[in-house]
């Protein structure tokens, strides 16, 4: 109990509104057993890209001394090779939500779901229009999260009479969102619903929509839980009767285990996956975080 | 002899009226092939409200790219625009929100939180005018580190997470994107106003003669007895007040602001203002180039979305293609320093 | 109201044992100067004597060292920046103070725009302009950019500029350098008009006639020293080169050997135009002085960069040594054996930030290669040589080329040419701006060269020196070839004639 | 007079000595200053290995910014090294991957790879230089757009997705990266080298001193018998040569590229070269300086990772900070052009 025990934790930068949240979350998880644990420290670094957070490993490695380290690889594809480096150190290994291009690696993976986020949002779609309608997709950034979450929710559709008629990338953020909603709506004269794909589009489109004068004409779904959402879906709002979860607080999760196994040598180690679960009316309560600035 | 010495004189100023002709060609051709093709793609690209939604969305960054206008003519550059523009969006729902318990929701704290977010802007803009100025730093690494600092700032108010507009005040200042004026929307109006003063400010006064001549050669303006470094410095003041301005016209379009607002604004603006027909090293700026500039990158977007035959993927590739085509149609006046 | 001109009048402007030194360098002693109402008051001085140095000091554009200036008799500290101009003393720079982006009009009130409330009265503007251009018989249009003009024109609306502040006190650093007569004549009639409304006017030239002609007083600077003070009229062509350089200077001149009749063509022009130009065409021989003459903007520096590729060529044939040549650059002309020296030092002869080794080897670099790399060894001698040769004169070899005297910065360019050793050397103006002394050095030098049977075209627009020099002379006109001037043919007075159209081929 | 003459003439040229040691002193000054304050926060800041890391991660952009210190000078610019890195990255793993079945995923089938890196890079440089040059346009939209092209092809040839290499293969080619010549890391060892060659070639050869003088003065150039165009194409194609050079060591240490790869290298190699010294504007350049720069830039990066005091939020604040202040410890040498 005496030893104390560094932890790194190296998550992206909060360059849109979920990574936002993953930064807060982690942060406060930092800050939270750093009190609980006195013999435990905690390194946390933000990274923009993989050239960064590869040189933040090497840094926590090289002068920080940790014992253990806490991961949301922003690129797991490039990351890998890094993160196999300080497992080959000897250090414990906490992979948060992406899997990374080499099995075997993590001591312990805190999976997020991607293609379950889009496998639930295509059930919901199927079941709110059973008999198909047309719908528009705003996807995130061209990255390979991205593919996963709109390659499941094709496949979810696949066979319905849910025609997909457009989709664009709106990068995750509220201005493109608008942009390619206004747009979509300049297109196509009738629109069902819209698939956001993540939270932040959403806002940006139902701002679109509304400014059209056609919200009422259609149903919108988001994604990752962004609290704003939460509480429309809990008011029970049209526009957005539902949202589908991928919670930032999932690195939270992962730095408490990984505290647990230091100070408690408990046994964490293995996969555990985060299902995207649909977030509707009457469970949005347990989803709705306070304080929370995502 | 004196005849003669008229005589001899050959060409009236043919020459230099021809090549500007040319030159305005540039912009306005690119931005003429781009409507064909845009009616030719789809049926509604022509319509009002489609026509409404790209000139509204363009007034955010066509104020900021009026204001780099002044900037670029004068020698200068400013890359810190976007992310002062997410700081600014930021002070401006924090003050509001911190007002509305003893204000109220009205036109008070809203009106101070405008107020405010264009003193921000005003006071940012000089910051880095000082900088170049009195610090005698190259512009380009100025402002590329009031870039970082501005960033990391809104980031840091958001707690990494998104600033929220009181709800409430939002309702009182939505109008401001959201209303029109006789018929317009309000964006629109503020950016038509904002150039129409901008071309007047550079054609017609002195201040715009005297960025060109420091954009020309700041020798011979410094010895033309204009306070060089104080016209500078106005530049980068006025470029961060229009970034306000440009602020305020955003916050209420979302009521939020967060670390990916306004994120690559500067080289849209940038881009922009050198379409549009003005020489990145100074000398030589036109507002209505800018104009056009802004209006061509908002019609790429809007085409690549009204249509189905490019892949997504590459819709950037698109972009850049147009960008260089746009320019190429107006050849670089290279004038050697 | 009359204001007694001349000698008897107190001095407006006067400089008080004046000394100034740049970092370490003394380039001005304890020199006394003043200038009064209504007189002309000329420096004259060897390159870099210091000249342009004490005029900006008395225009405020340099503070000095140690000395003072009085005012109206008043010791004052002038505004830097050309603010002096509010007091009423005006400078004509030497090198042009014009941005190349804007308008003649931008420029000519550039910090002096008429405005109310910031916002400009162009059309005033526009009309002041071009009143102030037709006072000076200058045809170009107000609204022409800068980049446009040809030198002779950007000198013309460096001299509008100046004599629309309302002067007191009128200082010109070489104005008629660039000029030809008609502009020089034009320039003396507004100087007689200024200082017949009182006005003091200070003159430097390195062109002793106009000297002569135009002042009222003299003072010669040499290496910084005040010379003497002396009345116009008691100073001959002789005595002012004898107090300028300190020797005497007899033929400046040198005897002409014209090249034997049969002496090869070593190039040969056929039915060249270009921009500017129309069907010219000419031989030059071995061993030949070609002497180009005709009135700024006759298309003379079109011919020569027509020849060398800088310029395209709409038609016409060129022939080096009997061969059918085209040039598409410099780099081919010079292979070719024809180096060209611009008459523009500062826009296309120099980079003027940086220092005298690169610019002088610029042209040659290939020269100084040991392998594939520079050997700044033979660069520096290579720089000594020039010095040497063409007694360029900088203060320490550190400078950078822009802060060489105008006179040194074209012998530095004279040198930058010759490194080439070409077998044809066209020079564009090759002395503006160079002093007696050295001029008389560079006539020979180029008489040398002939000598040894190198050709030269000379393009100047000091008839003295093409008729002192030019085995032939070619007059042009309107950008046409209009007189070809052989032997005794070869006068003033010839050449004016045919220049102004008044004999010759219509052009 | 001749004697007199060269008397004024000879002595050594000790000012421009001193001008010199001025202007030098500033990169150096602000690289000790940082690395004091990192001795001072971190026992393990100084350790070799802690160096080693430093140095072996600037080299991606320590080449790249080599590059655009030769473009730079020429009064050039070039935006799209960063996605041009990315693009590069992932043809290099498609063709390992595409010749593995074939010739196995030995050194033959990386070695074909790593030459054709080379080429392509040679290839888009040379294209940006021929669209400068040839279509005269501003050598910033020119890049903007070829910035946009291909970040958009590497993100089609991914299909979105993520390229990774072959996993033999990257056996085969880690040792590129993560190897060693005489103890020196592999990259450290070609980054020293590309610095050498590019200083003598800067300073010693007639190609350096022929694109000081087009950004000093093109007409100038011009006149002087300098084939401006060729020269200035070759510094863009040079630029390419040394973007796939960076490539070719990126892909051993990642293994893998995406849309996201190298994204705003850009930045930070034009960063680094102004910090180094050179001017933006052209006609003066210095390779050790972007040497410096870009060592200091990654020295900022490693410095926030071994202290706790600033909120990483703030990350880029302090960065911005810093790269303003290592510029403002050697003025910018404004040359009025
Ligand atoms: N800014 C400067 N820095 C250093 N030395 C300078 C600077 N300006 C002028 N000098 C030096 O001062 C001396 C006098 O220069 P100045 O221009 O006054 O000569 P000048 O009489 O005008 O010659 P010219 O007839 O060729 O114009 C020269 O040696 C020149 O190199
Ligand atoms: N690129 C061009 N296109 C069209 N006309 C030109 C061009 N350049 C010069 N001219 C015109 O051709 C005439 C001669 O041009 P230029 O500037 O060469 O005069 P110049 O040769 O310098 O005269 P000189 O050398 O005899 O003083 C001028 O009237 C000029 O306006
Ligand atoms: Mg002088
Ligand atoms: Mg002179």
């Amino acid at each position: 109990q005496d030893k104390t025990y560094t932890i790194g934790v190296s998550v992206p930068t909060a360059d849109h509104g979920w990574t936002g949240g993953v930064d807060f979350f982690a942060q406060q998880a930092v800050d939270r057993l750093q009190k609980a644990y006195p013999n435990l420290k905690f390194v946390l670094a933000t990274a923009p890209d993989s050239t960064k957070q590869a040189a933040d490993l090497e840094d926590m490695v090289t002068t920080r001394n940790i014992d253990g380290l806490v991961i949301l690889p922003g690129d797991p594809d490039a990351m890998t090779a890094s993160i196999k480096k300080v497992k080959d150190a000897g250090k414990w290994v906490t992979v948060v939500d992406r899997a990374l291009s080499q099995p075997g690696i993590p001591d312990l993976y805190v999976a997020g779901d991607n293609p379950g986020l889009g496998k639930t949002t295509a059930e919901y779609f199927k079941q709110a229009m059973p008999n198909g309608g047309n719908i528009v997709v705003l996807r995130g950034l061209p990255i390979p999260i991205d593919k996963q979450r709109v390659d499941a929710f094709m496949a979810g559709i696949e066979g319905t009479n849910i025609k997909v008629l457009d989709q664009q990338f709106a990068n995750w953020n509220r201005d493109d969102g608008y942009k390619v909603m206004q747009d979509f709506l300049t297109k196509y004269p009738n629109i069902d619903a819209v698939w956001a794909q993540d939270d932040d589009i959403l806002v940006g489109a139902l701002k679109a929509a509304k400014e059209a004068g056609r919200d009422d004409k259609m149903w919108f779904v988001g994604g990752a839980g962004m609290n704003q959402i939460i509480k429309m879906v809990e008011a029970g709002s049209k526009q957005v009767p539902v949202d589908v979860s991928y919670n930032p607080n999932m690195v939270a999760t992962a730095i408490d285990l990984t505290a647990l196994h230091f100070v408690a040598n408990a046994q964490v180690d293995g996969t555990m996956i985060i299902n995207s679960t649909l977030i509707t009316k009457d469970n949005a309560a347990q989803f709705d975080y306070p304080n929370t600035p995502f | 002899m004196s005849t003669a010495a008229t005589e001899q004189q050959t060409p009236p100023p043919r020459p230099a009226r021809i090549r500007f002709r040319l030159g305005a060609l540039g912009p306005l051709l690119a931005l003429l092939l781009l409507m064909i093709l845009g009616a030719a793609l789809n049926g509604n690209f022509l319509t009002v409200a489609n026509m409404a939604n790209i000139v509204a969305r363009a007034s955010f960054i066509g104020i900021i790219a009026i204001g780099a206008t002044f900037v670029i003519t004068s020698g200068g550059i400013d890359l810190s625009v976007g992310s002062m523009a997410a700081f600014i969006a930021g002070m401006i729902i924090i003050i509001v929100n911190s007002l509305v318990p003893s204000l109220g929701a009205g036109w008070g704290s809203v009106g101070i939180g405008i107020a405010a977010g264009l003193v921000i802007g005003l006071i940012g803009g000089a910051a880095n005018g000082a900088l170049v100025t009195i610090g005698r730093i190259e512009p380009f690494i100025v402002t590329l580190g009031s870039l970082g600092i501005f960033r990391a700032l809104i980031t840091f108010l958001a707690n990494g997470g998104t600033l929220n507009l009181n709800f409430q005040a939002s309702d009182t200042y939505s109008p401001l994107y959201s209303g029109s004026l006789l018929w317009i929307p309000v964006p629109i109006v503020i950016f038509v106003l904002v150039a129409i003063v901008a071309e007047v400010a550079m054609r017609r006064t002195t201040f715009g003669r005297h960025i060109a001549a420091i954009g020309s050669n700041e020798q011979v303006a410094r010895y033309s007895a204009i306070k060089v470094d104080r016209v500078r410095l106005t530049t980068y003041a006025l470029q961060g007040l229009l970034v306000g301005l440009a602020a305020v016209l955003y916050v209420p379009k979302f009521g939020s602001a967060n670390s990916s607002t306004a994120v690559l604004w500067e080289l849209q603006a940038i881009a922009a203002v050198i379409i549009g027909g003005t020489t990145l090293r100074g000398g030589f700026g036109r507002i209505w180039g800018t104009v056009v500039g802004v209006i061509i990158l908002e019609l790429i977007g809007n085409i690549l979305n009204l249509q189905n035959l490019i892949s997504p993927y590459l819709n950037q590739a698109f972009q850049g293609a147009i960008i260089i085509i746009a320019v190429l149609l107006q050849r670089s006046r290279r004038t050697t320093a | 109201m009359p204001i007694e001109a001349g000698t008897q009048a107190p001095p407006v402007l006067a400089a008080n044992r004046i000394s100034k030194s740049f970092g370490e360098i003394p380039v001005l002693f304890s020199v006394d100067f003043d200038v009064r109402a209504g007189e002309v008051h000329a420096i004259i001085g060897e390159n870099g004597a210091g000249k342009s140095t004490l005029i900006k000091i008395l225009s405020g554009f340099e503070q000095p060292t140690s000395g003072t200036i009085a005012y109206d008799g008043r010791v004052v500290t002038l505004p830097p920046n050309g603010e002096a101009e509010a007091l009423g003393i005006v400078l004509i720079h030497q090198e042009f103070n014009l941005a190349e982006h804007l308008r003649v009009v931008d420029s000519i009130f550039l910090g002096r725009e008429i405005a109310r409330g910031g916002i400009m009265d162009l059309g005033q503007m526009r009309e002041r302009a071009r009143e102030l251009l037709q006072t000076l018989h200058v045809d170009v249009d107000p609204n022409a950019r800068i980049d446009t003009l040809s030198v002779a024109d950007k000198q013309m609306v460096e001299i509008a500029k100046a004599i629309s502040r309302d002067a007191r006190v009128l200082i010109m650093d070489e104005p008629t350098a660039v000029l030809s007569l008609g502009e020089t004549e034009t320039l003396f009639e507004q100087i007689h008009r200024l200082t017949a409304r009182g006005v003091a006017i200070v003159f430097i030239s390195h062109k002793l006639d106009e000297v002569m002609r135009i002042a009222d007083r003299v003072t010669v600077l040499r290496d910084g020293q005040l010379i003497a003070t002396v009345e116009a009229r008691d100073l001959t062509p002789d005595s002012a080169a004898r107090m300028m350089v300190g020797r005497e200077l007899h033929n400046l001149y040198p005897p002409k050997h014209e090249p034997d009749v049969d002496a090869p063509r070593v190039l040969s022009v056929r039915h060249l135009s270009a921009p500017g130009i129309r069907d010219v065409s000419f031989d030059l021989r071995k061993g030949e002085i070609l002497g180009f003459a005709g009135l700024v903007g006759s298309g003379r520096t079109a011919v020569a960069e027509a020849i060398v590729g800088l310029r395209h060529r709409t038609s016409g044939e060129i022939e080096v040594n009997g061969r059918v040549a085209h040039f598409a650059s410099v780099a081919q002309s010079l292979a070719a054996g024809i180096a060209y020296m611009t008459k523009d030092r500062k826009g296309k002869g120099l980079l003027t930030n940086m220092g005298l080794r690169p610019n002088l080897t610029l042209l040659t670099l290939r020269r100084h290669l040991r392998g594939v790399f520079l050997d700044t060894g033979s660069e520096t001698r290579a720089l000594e040589r020039a010095v040497r040769r063409f007694d360029i004169r900088a203060r320490d070899a550190s400078v950078r080329a822009g802060q060489l005297s105008g006179g040194n910065q074209q012998k530095l360019m004279l040198g930058k040419t010759m490194e080439s050793e070409p077998a044809i050397i066209i020079m564009d103006e090759p002395t503006r701006g160079i002093d007696v002394g050295t001029k008389q050095q560079i006539y020979h030098i180029i008489a040398a060269l002939a000598a040894e049977g190198k050709s030269i075209i000379l393009i100047s627009s000091e008839l003295q020196e093409v008729i002192g020099l030019s085995h032939r002379v070619l007059v042009m006109r309107f950008g046409r070839i209009v007189g070809e001037l052989v032997g005794d043919q070869i006068s003033e007075e010839q050449i004016v004639r045919h220049q102004m159209g008044i004999e010759g081929k219509a052009a």
